[in-house]
């Protein structure tokens, strides 16, 4: 882990609401896992706390974020310009990779909207060892971003994209109709989703691991402040920046 | 040029401190903080019993701070003893342990075991508790409270013993001369300041406890003043806390006459924050020809009719 | 939609006051602000006679926040009712006459000058004074002091008592009690919260008087920790002040259980500030279905286990 | 007096250290007066006050601000972007239009660095009336700006523009060896040298008029906080941002 200043080098739309933000650094290129985060100082003085993302791709010596604006942090990032300087503490938390080999054929991945970010990273980890299905949710179709992914279905609230309905919906339905074998979850998304899909997961008896969000103040493990309740082991709460954020979801209580 | 400072029978190489709660145990970043550039690191406060602290969510930003409830998560004393201080003796800094308990008696339990210990250097008492026995009061707004605890760890050891107060009182000067009579070596002012905010979509607060502690460049205001109000009350070191972010803010504490300062929630946003501040205090010595850091502290200029107690404002 | 808020025999057309101090006498700008769309108007604090204020530099900025030393500079209340409140009875909202003085004596001539008046609705009264008998220590520091004031105001009229509270005490709450029990119809809470800043180049503190008032967004945690305090104490309206810049802030102290709200360094930023809260409000009730802005207020929720008093941080 | 939303139209250095930022608004170009202030908001969120600055110049429907970067606020500023929007209280303080009538041949303005900011409008104003010497000085010649000025002569610390000294002993040796006829003097600049050129003012028995800079959180005379102590009159202070910031220097204590 590094403290380091990364100039942006790109700022794409991958949908209205979605941005992809490219910056260069080769060390965060090398040592990224996917799942990891990275957390950004998105100004100077203002906001006070760093921003976490998730790392979204990688290509040779740059490495990108996906956000949407929700907020005063999101909307600095999406405002920067070409050549800035990120001052970015990462990789951070621990990743997908120890949780990737094992006795299944099928991995699911399972997306509510931004939570599609880790994804990518995943997904070239996971191609040369296993089947992958990816199903992404949101409200509208703006909120979806299926580049990088192998074999998407989708749902919309709305139903501009896909199914319409809840990610779940799709997933449970979709699950009724295709035999993948033995399979795994990987969820990220809101809370609640990824609640319902671990419940889901312990109906169907499968391992499921979701990538958690809490608020964060230094994401590299000294404020204490990223806890989760657990539900097994002597601890009440285990911390979300450095002891996950991937966690299976039933040693956790997700709310 | 003399960085250092000397208090009781430790000599930290400079006067730069990482506060409680803010550096984890002190050895879990090595990559990103290089301690031996540190006067010394303060650990998390360590009560008897391992503690699970509060329910999530345990912080929030607020405008230039941040508002934390950790509920002193600590792995409690024994398990620091058995897992962290070896990793920490053998660093090249300081180390002073901070204590947190809900009696006289256990402050005085943990602190008699860490007596024990070699590697400790000093201590820092945490008084900002809740007093089981007074129903859950803070001990620290009470300085009856504050001068029992100060006497009873006096009495267990000989090195240096610093009170840490908390600034959610009125009259911060009573609580500092308490801890000079009772025999403390230090005083390290501010703990955090009581705060509030809420989610107003779900009308929650935005902390499980509800109210929690500010800190952050928020409070520097408050903390210089409380340690302005304390160094006009005791003759021993004030170690000056609240709001830190770079080396002017240090500068500014030394100047109004803290003798070391911490930094806390500046760890989180860098978290090598005392080594540029330890940086940049050589440089504004050596710009303005002072071979001691120590002929900063208590230079503040003011009118001869500034009041300490009170003002019209 | 109900915006409005009945005090004791006055009906304020919305919850949104101007705090003291921080809108002049209330008619300095009127192309800036439609003072019409505000639920009242509080002038600067009077005293029985004109009061020069502090030396310069009288502010500073900090962050997220300012340090002011006023002084509590005024024309006097004779010079306020011959040549202010003439052009205040024709404004088209509340006129809350706030008071500050150094002896309880001064406090009750002050208002009774008012009292003789037409045009001013209310009172608020300043306690954050330094009192001469008692070699400037602070009225507002002293519950004891508070409950006199109180007592001593309530026999002179019937107009609405607000008693404006100081944050830099240990309980609040005590304050708050104390002003209900003598009579007040309300409590505002906070006044500024004593900070300092220092110049490092000049080692001079950056306000003339060493310590000041902090305000502005910095301490709206510490305000509704304040307010949380007080309204778990009294059932007397707290109205809610500490740096509200925007209707999402008046809405978490509503929430929290303030009755009406101030703005103040605000209106140094915004001078609309106010109306724009007030437009907000509406804005949020109407999204909300709710037909008062009154069943907003208090409708925090807590876990049945958060205490007021203290917590494990 | 507004508040208002005025467009940035440009960003140009006049030297290395100043910067003068031009927008649009109509309104201020047609209310502003010589002498006149701007109370800006440089950001959104932080720094929370406002920064004032007097207006350099006017044309058509633009008005600009000269400045040096000090700190965060006008470091801000100067990064600001063509159409950016800044958000804008003016005109405040009042202006020099009531003192540039009277008995008096030659206008002397004199300026230290950026203090020249506001002498460009009052040249324009003073130009049919009277004459005009102007004396500049500052640190080095990357502070002198020259532009719409009138009969400019230079002093710096460095010697690197005009005479070597400050800007007074330059205008001691200027009066010295040139006849005016009768004088007044205009000075902007900072403290110290208002309080020199006022005390020799005196000395001369010329009046003598300073714009003064305080600290200001609001910027038009609600706050008290930008109070400037008085000499005569029955009133200790003065406030800077509405009874001034243009007082004569003997009824002001400048230190
Ligand atoms: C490990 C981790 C990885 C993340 N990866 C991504 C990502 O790849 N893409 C992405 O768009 N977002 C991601 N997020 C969420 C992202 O950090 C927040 O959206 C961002 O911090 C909001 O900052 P802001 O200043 O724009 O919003 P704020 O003004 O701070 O807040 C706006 C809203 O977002 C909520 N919020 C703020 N911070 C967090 C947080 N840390 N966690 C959860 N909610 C928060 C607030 O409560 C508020 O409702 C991640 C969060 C975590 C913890
Ligand atoms: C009426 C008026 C007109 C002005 N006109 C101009 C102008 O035309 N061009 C120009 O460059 N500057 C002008 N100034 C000064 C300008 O307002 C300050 O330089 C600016 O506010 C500094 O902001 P900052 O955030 O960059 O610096 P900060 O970080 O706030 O401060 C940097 C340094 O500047 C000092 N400073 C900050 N604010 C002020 C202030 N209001 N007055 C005096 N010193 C201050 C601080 O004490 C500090 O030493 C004017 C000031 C006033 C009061
Ligand atoms: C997340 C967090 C945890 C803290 N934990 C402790 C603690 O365990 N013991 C203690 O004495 N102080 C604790 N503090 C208080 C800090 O040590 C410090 O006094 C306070 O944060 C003010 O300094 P700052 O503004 O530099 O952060 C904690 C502060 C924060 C923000
Ligand atoms: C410049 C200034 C002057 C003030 N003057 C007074 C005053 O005369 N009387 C008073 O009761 N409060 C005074 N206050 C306090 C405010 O009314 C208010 O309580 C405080 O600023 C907190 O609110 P805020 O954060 O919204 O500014 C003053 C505050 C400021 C910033
Ligand atoms: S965010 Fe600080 S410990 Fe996890
Ligand atoms: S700056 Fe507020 S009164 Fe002058």
């Amino acid at each position: 882990m590094q403290q380091l200043y990364a100039p942006v080098l790109q700022l794409e739309h991958l949908t209205k609401e979605i941005i992809e933000l490219t910056f260069r650094s080769s060390y965060l290129a090398e040592t990224i896992r996917p799942g990891q985060f990275l957390n950004i100082r998105v100004d100077n003085n203002f906001p006070l706390l760093r921003r976490p993302f998730s790392v979204y791709n990688v290509q040779r010596d740059t490495i990108s974020i996906a956000f949407n604006i929700v907020g005063l942090g999101s909307s600095i990032l999406a405002k920067k310009h070409i050549g800035d300087s990120l001052d970015i503490i990462g990789p951070c938390g621990n990743s997908f990779d120890q949780f990737i080999d094992g006795d299944y054929d099928t991995a699911i991945l399972i997306a509510g909207g931004i939570g599609v970010a880790p994804f990518p990273l995943l997904t070239a980890s996971l191609l040369s060892k296993k089947n992958i299905v990816t199903f992404l949710g949101g409200r509208t179709k703006e909120l979806l971003v299926p580049n990088h992914l192998s074999n998407v279905k989708f749902a919309t609230d709305d139903g501009s994209e896909g199914m319409k309905g809840t990610v779940l919906d799709l997933l449970k339905k979709d699950l009724a109709e295709n035999n993948y074998g033995k399979i795994r979850f990987f969820s990220c998304g809101p809370s609640r989703m990824m609640k319902a899909v671990g419940d889901f997961a312990k109906e169907l008896g499968v391992l499921c691991y979701a990538s958690v969000e809490t608020s964060m103040a230094c994401g590299i493990g000294i404020c204490q402040g990223c806890n989760i309740e657990t539900t097994t082991g002597d601890r009440k709460y285990k911390l979300v920046c450095c002891e996950g954020t991937i966690f299976e979801t039933q040693t956790i209580k997700l709310t | 040029m003399n960085e250092s400072f000397t208090l009781g029978s430790v000599t930290f190489k400079n006067r730069i401190l990482t506060a409680s709660g803010t550096f984890g145990y002190g050895n879990e970043n090595p990559d990103l903080v290089d301690v031996s550039k540190l006067g010394g690191i303060i650990t998390k406060s360590l009560s008897w019993k391992p503690r699970d602290g509060n329910p999530n969510p345990r912080i929030t930003e607020t405008p230039s701070g941040m508002l934390n409830s950790i509920g002193l998560a600590n792995i409690g004393v024994h398990k620091f003893i058995s897992e962290k201080l070896p990793k920490l003796k053998i660093l090249d800094t300081k180390i002073i342990a901070n204590i947190a308990a809900s009696s006289v008696k256990e402050y005085g339990d943990v602190l008699e075991l860490l007596e024990q210990q070699e590697g400790i250097h000093a201590y820092e008492i945490n008084v900002s508790c809740p007093n089981v026995k007074e129903g859950g009061l803070n001990f620290g707004n009470d300085s009856k409270q504050v001068a029992v605890i100060t006497k009873e760890l006096r009495k267990k050891t000989t090195r240096p013993l610093v009170i840490k107060l908390t600034p959610n009182v009125t009259h911060i000067s009573e609580f500092a001369r308490v801890c000079e009579s009772e025999g403390a070596d230090a005083i390290s002012v501010i703990n955090t300041v009581i705060g509030m905010a809420v989610n107003i979509n779900t009308r929650k607060p935005k902390i499980a406890t509800a109210t929690g502690g500010l800190s952050g460049p928020a409070i520097k205001p408050i903390a210089l003043a409380k340690v302005f109000e304390c160094v006009h009350a005791v003759k021993i070191p004030v170690i000056g806390i609240g709001g830190i972010m770079t080396w002017e803010d240090a500068v500014e504490f030394f100047i109004v006459g803290a003798s070391m300062i911490q930094t806390g929630t500046a760890n989180f946003i860098n978290p090598s924050t005392g080594i540029s501040i330890a940086e940049g205090i050589k440089m504004y010595c050596v710009k303005n020809s002072l071979n001691d850091v120590g002929t900063l502290i208590g230079t503040l200029e003011t009118d001869k009719n500034v009041s300490v107690i009170s003002s019209w404002l």
